[in-house]
């Protein structure tokens, strides 16, 4: 199976119609260890992707381009940031082709997760989206069809969550709270297990 | 908390036309409308200074916009860093040819941002530098100084840098004084009671009626420790204790502070804290050099005071006097 | 409410001995301990502008003591008219031996003050005039307009005053162009909610958690109205429309704002404020000149704002232009 | 009988001890009509009347003089001036002289009366402390002990205040609240009420 920038286009408006169950979820995890703004912010960050006119990129690349640009005109949070970061890698190392195998996705995760690291300065470990998405990245190897695709990023982000609740956050505004940190959600991790289950379901 | 808004997804562009309106020194500019710059901007060949942040801490960042201070100032929406986009097109406004020092506050997301424009920018052949505030002792311990927030005490910073650039000065030379600026200033915060984010349905922290918070962060992040009120003297003495505490190695007697109030505290507060601060000070054999007391730096209607003492050098004191012009901070001849 | 203080009987002479400690250019003076002058002191054949008033407003009274506007400054305890005594000192120490102008705000304590100050000094030959601040327009009708209470908008006679005194004007034509000043000049204030005189143990008012009171004083005077919080622009346009139903008889199309905060409002809402009435001058075809938006007269942690309106003629529009030197306003040849 | 300048501080030593218990009470009556400053006021207005030292006054119009001067220093409010307006009045009528009849008394209180009218602007029937001292000089007509002139001032001042409550205040902050002040104490009249009832009582 193949990603085409019109199934790109239909996954981004999925999300941005998943945010209205959960966008208050996420504030409240962001109020226990940041400022309280994660799902506010995702919610813009998706409704301006969704917004983005996909239908006139030649190819996948160029719409993961398109739609990190639009990440960074929405916002300038860290997690918009780092997600418009995310993108535009994984945009960069398929660029110019016509068609990219869901096969694929393992490696763009990969690299994606490895730009944000780059930009953003934290560790693996450290408890934030880059534990969710190396989990997704080590799930959807050998994800083939985009229905596996799906029940593999859902799985991935959820085994991360669960994995990492009882850590300490260590990175971003979330650690100054040390240790009043275990047993709490990372709103970032908490973000992608949440967007992708609705996917998956 | 009650806010005289409108619409608060409006807060922070209503905001900006109203400041750029009210002060015909600064201009709303960029394809974002996020960058505020000297309407009269940068003249060719002199090193620009631009700065950055969130919304919801005027007069930062944005006020310092003028002569003998900052050239532009991208601005994000409240509590968020400014987008990269409005971080490019202040380093392009804010370029006169020799280059551009990014002075912002150390946040993951505007260093992220500040960061991605830059290398943006490096195929159009404009040079960058960066220095990050720092000051915030309660953010982190001495040997993790680095790591620390930068607040109120990054005003010194624009001071020095600005009056520099002014004269001619090269990017190198702009940057080491920000940089040097930045390693001898220390900032403490106390805050009485939180502020909340336009559109938020809940205050950013809460605290007990009769509590105080030592070390706050500007956006509510937690502090040293929180414990009933105390006398503002108390409450200044201890704070001055932790500042003096993180003196640099070389400083001299000499040093400037800055007495901050986060938002809803009075200046007359500001003067009882500012009395006991200096009895402190001349204690301790230290001359007090163009004090400031009052709303710097702020957190909207948050209250709590901030110290920050920027332990001078002939350099910086020279700086500190030059002339400079901003809507909120003159210096005169 | 939490506050930074002391001991509350002392919080008028730690925050003076504070506010002169930070200013160089104030100092404080008289037997009485509670008169703040120029530093520089009023010269030989300056006619003097003195004011004064009670504690809990700053920058009023005090902080405008300086080169171009006032030349001394009676304080009393927060809220609560200078003693005579402070009065008596403020006028021989603003005695440059050409007579001394009292400008002050309404207050029947303020009054009785000055008029028995003067008095006293009727013996000592120092001629004496007095103009009193009448600017809030809800404290009463148009019929009773010299009945209303004088609020922010005072400070345009001080600029005015200060300024043609500087010239070296005569006592006479110093009072006349204070009296124009406060002829053409309305103000009006909205409350959020309360502040609380150090020492009592209850906010000066009360107003529910979603209320806003239009016209309230700014010792919690009772308003116009009380009704759930309106949207900025919805507050900004009904109180530039009670501002302009009073324009005076000879208004000119030249206007200067004063968008004040009564303290805890932060200058984000100011200037969202700013933009709306300055939209609405527009609209009738008035030219705003030299618009003042921050903390000019404040009631201590009170939130909420007022507008002042100054209708300009040429003269006041060239003395507000003036050069002028205080801590917190500073007017640029 | 008469009035001598060790009198006068003993009397003035009674009110300053008198405050102790009505201090709260004259704020509160203020609170709902002013600033609910009246009760703090007058203690710290008859504490330094009372460290005044008297005993070096030569005839009773000096130390009148000498409290006025005290009660300057330690007030800028509205009432502490006019009762300094009025103690000044007072004690310009008897200067010079050695000793006064409490039968002087009601003509004093009639002199202080009209130099505060002059001095404050409000008028008799605007419910302040003038409508009590008007009173106060009309029960005092007659009293030449001082037994009765402490039991006239207290009927004076309690007669006022009784026919005052049920109409509007008509001058200072109270003024603004118009028919809401009908049915209030005005708090300068109850300071006099019940710092007299504590002399008489
Ligand atoms: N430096 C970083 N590296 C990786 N992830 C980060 C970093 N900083 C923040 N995050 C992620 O972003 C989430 C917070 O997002 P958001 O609330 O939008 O940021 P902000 O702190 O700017 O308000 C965190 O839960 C974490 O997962
Ligand atoms: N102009 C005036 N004439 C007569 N009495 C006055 C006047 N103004 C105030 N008072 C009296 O003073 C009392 C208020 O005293 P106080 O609380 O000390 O004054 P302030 O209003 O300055 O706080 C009133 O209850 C009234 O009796
Ligand atoms: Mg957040
Ligand atoms: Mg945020
Ligand atoms: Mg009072
Ligand atoms: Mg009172």
């Amino acid at each position: 199976m193949s990603i085409t920038p019109s199934a790109i286009a239909s996954v981004v408006e999925r999300l941005h119609m998943a945010m209205d169950g959960i966008e208050q979820r996420l504030n409240e995890a962001d109020a226990k260890l940041g400022d309280g703004d994660t799902g506010g912010m995702l919610a813009r960050v998706l409704a301006k992707m969704a917004e983005t006119d996909l239908s006139g990129a030649v190819d996948p690349g160029t719409a993961l381009t398109a739609l990190a640009k639009a990440a960074t005109i929405a916002t300038g949070s860290s997690l918009g940031t780092l997600l418009a970061t995310g993108l535009m890698a994984a945009g960069r190392t398929i660029k110019g082709r016509e068609s990219v195998r869901v096969g694929e996705l393992s490696e763009m995760v990969a690299v994606a997760r490895d730009a944000m690291i780059a930009r953003g300065g934290a560790s693996l470990g450290d408890k934030t989206v880059l534990d969710s998405l190396d989990a997704v990245a080590d799930a959807l190897k050998g994800a083939t069809t985009s229905a596996q695709a799906a029940h593999a990023v859902a799985q991935g982000a959820a085994t991360a969550l669960e994995a990492f609740r009882s850590r300490p956050n260590r990175i971003g505004r979330a650690r100054m709270f040390g240790d009043g940190t275990v047993g709490l959600d990372d709103p970032g991790m908490l973000a992608v297990k949440e967007l992708a289950a609705k996917l998956a379901g | 908390m009650k806010k005289l808004l409108n619409d608060p997804r409006d807060f922070v562009d209503e905001m900006l036309d109203g400041l750029v309106s009210a002060h015909s020194t600064l201009k709303l500019g960029g394809e974002s409308a996020r960058v505020v710059h000297r309407a009269s901007g940068t003249w060719q060949g002199k090193v620009g200074v631009v700065s950055g942040g969130g919304s919801g801490h005027l007069p930062l960042f944005t006020g310092y916009v003028g002569e003998g201070l900052l050239d532009a100032c991208s601005i994000g929406n409240v509590f968020e860093g400014p987008t990269v986009g409005s971080c490019v097109e202040a380093i392009q406004i804010a370029n006169g040819g020799r280059g551009v020092l990014r002075l912002y506050g150390n946040y993951g997301g505007d260093r992220m941002n500040f960061d991605m424009a830059g290398e943006m920018l490096e195929d159009d052949g404009i040079r960058t530098t960066t220095v990050l505030g720092t000051d915030d002792v309660a953010s982190a311990g001495p040997a993790e100084r680095t790591k620390r927030r930068g607040v109120a005490g990054i005003i010194y910073a624009y001071k020095t840098a600005g009056a520099l650039a002014e004269t001619g000065a090269d990017l190198d030379a702009v940057t080491a004084i920000a940089q040097r600026t930045v390693d001898r200033t220390r900032t403490i915060g106390v805050a009485l009671a939180p502020c909340q984010v336009p559109g938020s349905n809940k205050p950013s922290f809460t605290l007990g009626a009769d509590e105080i918070e030592m070390g706050m962060g500007i956006h509510g992040e937690p502090g040293i420790w929180r414990d009933k009120l105390k006398p503002a003297d108390a409450v200044a003495d201890e704070m001055i204790e932790r500042l003096l505490a993180e003196k640099p190695n070389n400083a001299s007697t000499r040093v400037s502070i800055l007495v901050n109030s986060l938002g809803a505290t009075p200046l007359e507060e500001l003067f009882i804290l500012f009395r006991q601060a200096r009895k402190q000070l001349e204690a301790q054999g230290l001359a007090i050099v163009q004090p400031l007391v009052g709303h710097y730096a702020t957190s909207m209607e948050m209250a709590g005071a901030s110290f920050s003492l920027c332990f001078l050098d002939e350099e910086i004191e020279k700086l500190l006097a030059a002339p400079a012009h901003c809507p909120f901070w003159k210096v005169s001849a």
